[in-house]
């Protein structure tokens, strides 16, 4: 099974999500995040004091799926979140030996 | 006894010059015959309008604070009962609140009002929208006591006896001509005990603990909340969820108290606000005596500066001065807000120890402190203070300052009927949602929150990973695609490159 | 006709009186002539200046409201609206708004006013503060129908234009003895229609269609959100994010709604404390009626208890009884409330049935409730209430109480006139701001929030993983390296063990 | 001179009737003896207590602004700052600061006032309510500038000492008819300087300099937040959590503001009520002026709409106009609100060029704004407006109007007495907390916020992954197992499926 | 060592850190997130209009685990997490190669 | 590439960023959480009554950098979170098997 982590942009979430149903899959789990990378940050001010926010809120994606399908879903993903644009994210792909659905302990690929 | 004459009265003594004002107002041809006397009557109205203005705004300064102490999960809910009390007080006073506290007709009696129901053969607007506001505190009070776990249709049903019935005939038994615990009789006959009768000027008594002992009741109908109570034996905190709108809450309240306890006087004209202004100081001495005792006592005990116990220090201190804000002295008012802080104190740990769970400090602040209030008018009201706020006997003042037994014993009286009364009614009403299984929300909605399951949202819908903030409808719903057509693609970089 | 006499009148009959006094109190003289005379002035002045800094206080509730109801990213640019339009608004009615309304000079004529520009000439301060609320107040409504996408610059534009043209001219019409469709005539003049002419007495018209109104045709020009109406047909949702202020914000309105309605009354001498406090009364019950109808029919068709449209339906409630709060009667301003809440509620679909999107509820509240609030006058207004609140001609009364047909035919006029007024100039306002492409910020910043890119900040930058909240300063930056020096080693530790 | 003559005097001129009144009215006689100066008396405490009930509810706008300010870390502190300083204030001025500032007795001099302590001997109900509201103003202006990292017991200190005797002894000089600086000199005495002595009329330099000062020296002393400024001359910035209620905080001292102001003609009767609205009008259009100059100059400077700074912008219009209130023509306050909002925008970039410190802004608005305001007396001040308001000489006015450099020569004179006493003092006072170590919180407790190790919570403690936000008591713990019995195995489902 | 990442709901969070020092475990990591896999959201209101949420909010819990404790820790979870309904959540496991406490610099088992 | 997952003192991010970017490394995302280890929590105060708050607040950082970056990282890492004191957080290091950047779909060591 592989652990599917996308930083992305908050606005593209609703397409990435639409996305990743349309190939049939369900099961995301997402948090508010902040981050950088090439992109550096906006100038914002605070009583006519400009400053520098390094972080920009990105959205942070877990999707595990199995290695049949992870292709798939990653695709799904770089389709819907890229606008062209720095800061459109990065995903980063990893191993994961086992998923439980907690409800029916069943485990393995059965459980994603 | 006229019924012009049983209406509103308070003592003569002072308000002689209102009274008759007020009078002589009520006809196009009082203005001509005496065009003072008219404005004095205009005067007194623009009191009570103003008063009723302020302590209208307690409606938000309640809502913000029990807002504040309760969990984010639960913050629609005590908004909306908030809201939805002064609605329905409102029009329960229209209909019959008014004519039970007030109400004029030859079946009135001693313990209820009967007249004017609707507000028929009625034009004292002025104190109808004062008395309103005032119903609408009394109701407003219980939801904190039973908040973050009573069903809301339980809410909206208790709210209508609560403004409709219950307050109204303790207002009628205080300050009604003909009330039988009145101190405004009418002129010729005697209080109750031959003396002054029952002083509550304000309300300590009336109002708050009318309020405070019907949420007494109703939290311990309505259980504690689940968790608050460990299995063996501890006492868990629940933290609210906002301390900025809890303050903002207590500073509204504390303002709508120079209307509540100064606008007790009901007039302003013939030197009433000599004594409209001697209010406002012991009302703004208890409460500074109340913050300060209640800061000092959890630093002491505690070693910290808590400011939970800080809002309802003072909060208990403004209940505390209400009955004897015009009878007792400044200097002394500052010892009523400050036994009020430290009851309200020992209150909240004492519902603790007895399993009672009061989320927001309620029944301490305006039960307990209230009981408070009503006796501190008998303990420590001056001699000089009961003549000046015109009661009848200023033979009779306060016990500590040497002026006998007796008012203390009609302020026993007083608040043995009131709490008896009050308990009582709620009880039975609070009885029958709860045998009717309408009381309380089950255990998973009161988990997840009461705003999920009865009011479809949360009170910060917008915060969280929620991306746009842009919902699609629900039902059965086509490819509702995502919110938005794709958007990014073709605008502008998204990000300055600072 | 003398200026002094054209200056903001109300109907002789009840406010005679009062008049009279304002007269003789503007010298020094009088007051030695006729010192109750002079008092009464004093204490009319009083009322108008507190029901002016009642009405102030709204504009702190309209931004409560507004901010609660637009998402988290655009807050800090409704906050900002609303604070920029008291500030224009009272640079703007200061210059050119009262003179377009109240100014007196040869030139005045029943469409406009026009003299007193800067206030040359003119020492009625206590009726400027008043009016210049009033006229803050029609401002604020519109920026609520067009949150979350008008660009900043076009919202200060035309926040000029409406608190200082198009307001200011409506006012003439209804309220200056000049005005075509004023009800205070000059003694001796004939109203329009013959009988009582307009009635409009606190201004569901005047003021609440035309910001109701600026803001409807404001939100078709600018266009719906992003996203808030899918490419199918579909509505989205765009929940607000902060319940707790939204409902700060109806209580403070509510609040202020006492210094709006009765205030409208512009005395209190010679009885008109009465008929003050009488409109108290309606406009407490009507909004209770609103928020319970709006409750109800929630819970009905949806299920829930929706605790934003109980703020609409409330609002909603006020508006409608704004016209009407003298004239209609306490048990008829029940119903005035509960359908004026039954309008918001079906504004609000409407709307959405057409593709415009109001935020707030902006239109349905302040626009479609007014427009019923002038009715209702001519619906519901009864005999002796048309008498008591001093309008000439009590024989043309509400046709549903009896009263003839002849009264809502004024008022339907004055709605046409003054919805025909607003929208016209409106449109040609917004029209042209959006031809010049100035209307609406670009599409890449609606998405990333107004707050962002126009304020340079969002309205709560300190949540959110931002370690110290220290930033340092843009620009050219030399190393600077981390906002504080190191500061943990040397300290104690940083957490107790419990 | 007599005691009742000394006490609280205003000039003469315009309030003769109403100063006539207080004194007929002190005695019962009076009422019977002259119904219309009863009445008038009757409605000048009205006036003085509703004045002093808005300015109070200013406490609630300083809590907001600060805490909408700070970094949400530091939250429950300020507002608990906020809270207690209301309550100290209230004992204070109680016991001795009445005393200091308006006490008669026969040790009372030019310098301090000496009587009356604990309000013995004193009956003036009215004018104490007035003037508390006003001590606590002074008092809690200083809890901004000095905020995020001192100590709470340094802050309890410290208030006492500025409410009860810093504050009162400015008074004193400056209101008292005693004081040195005086303009309201007993009837045949001549003013400081023979012409109108300082005039100050509701207090740019009495209370707003005080806490400006005091703030400023506080914040000197304390030292920068750590952070604030880096290590190589950067001026970082520290933004605030929470536009919303800082707004919300503006406008309700807006809103408090026509207590301050208007309030401060201290009668209405006798047609002081013409000057009272005037001073609602200049307050208005100051504030207006100060919050479009802020923004005008922020948007040409910066490029964005700095909501921040439109706030301390209003607030420092709102202070500028506050001496001048009564003195500055309408269109001249409108010059005076738009320089003292450059002035704050120019001061909050001077302190931080010198590394001083103040979160809120309060120096800059309070403090420098204050001086302006002072100042602008004697620059803008009309000839018509000095014999207006009643003071003795109006033949010394505006520098800029061709008033002569008198006036401003005086009010230059008062500018440096005011600043010398309240940094004097305060250079002791928070000197001697500083040299005790008790002035600063240690390092670690300011990285993880006072609210933490001061106050044992964060203000929104019910944010963040707390799961059901319900705590086990802290001790020693048996097995607390998890605050509730597991729960849902039995319930039904928990999440419905749409 | 193992790293064992729970997406659980947010009222069986104080059972299941019960559960884990019951059993002698202590570290653990936890973070507010939104989700959904089977189970499909619910719906809410705003002004009259109802509309789906599609995410749910559960806490993201991280815990790292030497090897030999895995399997007890992750039955520890498995208890104090199900309710029987569907959202009860799901349980990720991976390999983790390295761990370091921060204070000490210690290495490897020696520092979870 | 490594996946560096880093749980520190939210007051430290500064000085981490800053030497992370010493060293020459952007990318990274940050992420509010609460935990605990050996650190135990703690006591707070609501009206009057004491508890204990067993999670405190972290910040959790996510750095997937390329393999013979990794020990250089965390160092900086190290350096720049300790503190001294308990509660200074730890260091979960993991295999990473790509990277993708969203905007180019660059894979690989490249996409860090
Ligand atoms: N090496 C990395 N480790 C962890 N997160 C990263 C890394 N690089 C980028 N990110 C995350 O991805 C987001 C987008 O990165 P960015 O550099 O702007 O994308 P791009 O390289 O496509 O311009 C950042 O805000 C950050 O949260
Ligand atoms: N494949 C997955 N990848 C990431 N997170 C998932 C995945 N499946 C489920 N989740 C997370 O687990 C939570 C519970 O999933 P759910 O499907 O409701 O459980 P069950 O399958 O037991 O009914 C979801 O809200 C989501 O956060
Ligand atoms: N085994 C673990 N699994 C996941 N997170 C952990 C683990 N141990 C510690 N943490 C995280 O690291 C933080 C710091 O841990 P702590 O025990 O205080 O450090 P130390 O062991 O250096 O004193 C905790 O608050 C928690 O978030």
């Amino acid at each position: 099974m592989k652990r599917i982590e996308a930083i992305i942009r908050p606005g593209q979430l609703p397409f990435v999500k639409q996305a990743l149903e349309d190939i049939g899959h369900g099961g995301i789990t997402v948090a508010e995040v902040k981050g950088h990378g090439k992109q550096k940050g906006v100038t914002e001010q605070w009583r006519g004091r400009q400053y520098k926010v390094d972080y920009l809120s990105k959205v942070w994606l877990l999707i595990v799926v199995q290695d049949a399908q992870a292709e798939a879903v990653i695709d799904a993903i770089l389709d819907a979140a890229a606008t062209g644009e720095i800061g459109d994210g990065k995903i980063f792909i990893s191993e994961v030996q086992d998923a439980i659905r907690v409800r029916t302990r069943e485990r393995g690929e059965a459980a994603i | 006894m006229s019924a012009s004459v049983r209406l509103l009265r308070r003592p003569t003594a002072i308000l002689a010059g209102a009274f008759l004002a007020l009078a002589l107002a009520s006809t196009a041809f009082a203005q001509e015959a005496d065009p003072v006397a008219g404005l004095g009557a205009d005067l007194d109205r623009l009191w009570l309008m103003l008063a009723a203005f302020m302590v209208f705004l307690m409606q938000a300064g309640f809502a913000m604070v029990e807002a504040g102490f309760v969990r984010a999960k639960n913050t629609t809910n005590i908004l909306m009962k908030n809201t939805l009390d002064a609605s329905i007080g409102g029009i329960a006073f229209f209909f019959v609140g008014w004519a039970f506290a007030y109400g004029s007709s030859d079946s009135s009696n001693g313990f209820i009002g009967l007249g004017n129901f609707a507000l028929t053969g009625f034009d004292d607007y002025a104190s109808w929208i004062f008395q309103f506001a005032f119903a609408a505190t009394a109701a407003t009070i219980v939801s904190g006591a039973m908040a973050e776990r009573t069903r809301f249709s339980a809410y909206l049903f208790y709210s209508v006896f609560i403004s409709g019935i219950i307050y109204p005939v303790v207002v009628h038994w205080a300050w009604d001509a003909n009330g039988w615990l009145t101190a405004f009789v009418p002129e010729g006959e005697t209080p109750i005990g031959g003396g002054n009768g029952y002083i509550d000027f304000a309300g300590s008594g009336v109002v708050h603990m009318v309020g405070g002992f019907a949420g007494l009741v109703g939290a311990i109908m309505v259980g504690p909340r689940l968790g608050k109570y460990g299995p063996n034996g501890e006492v868990n905190a629940i933290p609210g969820h906002n301390i900025a709108i809890a303050t903002l809450g207590m500073f509204i309240l504390w303002f709508g108290w120079y209307g509540f306890n100064p606008g007790s006087t009901l007039a302003l004209s013939g030197g009433a606000s000599e004594l409209a202004a001697r209010v406002a100081v012991t009302t703004t001495l208890a409460a500074a005596a109340g913050g300060i005792t209640a800061v000092i006592i959890t630093k002491l005990t505690t070693g910290i500066y808590d400011m939970g116990l800080a809002v309802n220090g003072i909060l208990g201190g403004l209940v505390g001065i209400t009955a004897g804000c015009a009878t007792i002295d400044p200097w002394a008012s500052i010892i009523v807000g400050a036994v009020a802080a430290a009851i309200v104190i020992g209150g909240v740990r004492l519902l603790d120890s007895f399993k009672i769970d009061d989320p927001v400090g309620a029944v301490s602040v305006h039960g307990f402190a209230g009981v408070w209030g009503v006796l501190a008018v008998g303990l420590l009201s001056s001699e000089n203070g009961v003549a000046t706020a015109g009661y009848l006997d200023s033979s009779q003042y306060g016990l500590l300052l040497g002026g006998g037994v007796q008012q203390l014993g009609i302020q026993l009286l007083g608040v043995a009927a009131i709490v008896a009364w009050t308990a009582g009614t709620s009880a039975v009403l609070f009885g029958a949602l709860k045998v009717m299984g309408q009381l309380r929300v089950e255990a998973d909605e009161e988990h997840r929150g009461l705003d999920l399951l009865e009011h479809g949202i949360d009170a910060y819908p917008d915060f969280g990973p929620s991306a746009e903030g842009i919902f699609a409808p629900a039902g059965p719903r086509g490819r509702a695609a995502g919110p938005t057509p794709r958007p990014n693609i073709t605008t502008t970089a998204s990000a300055s490159e600072s």
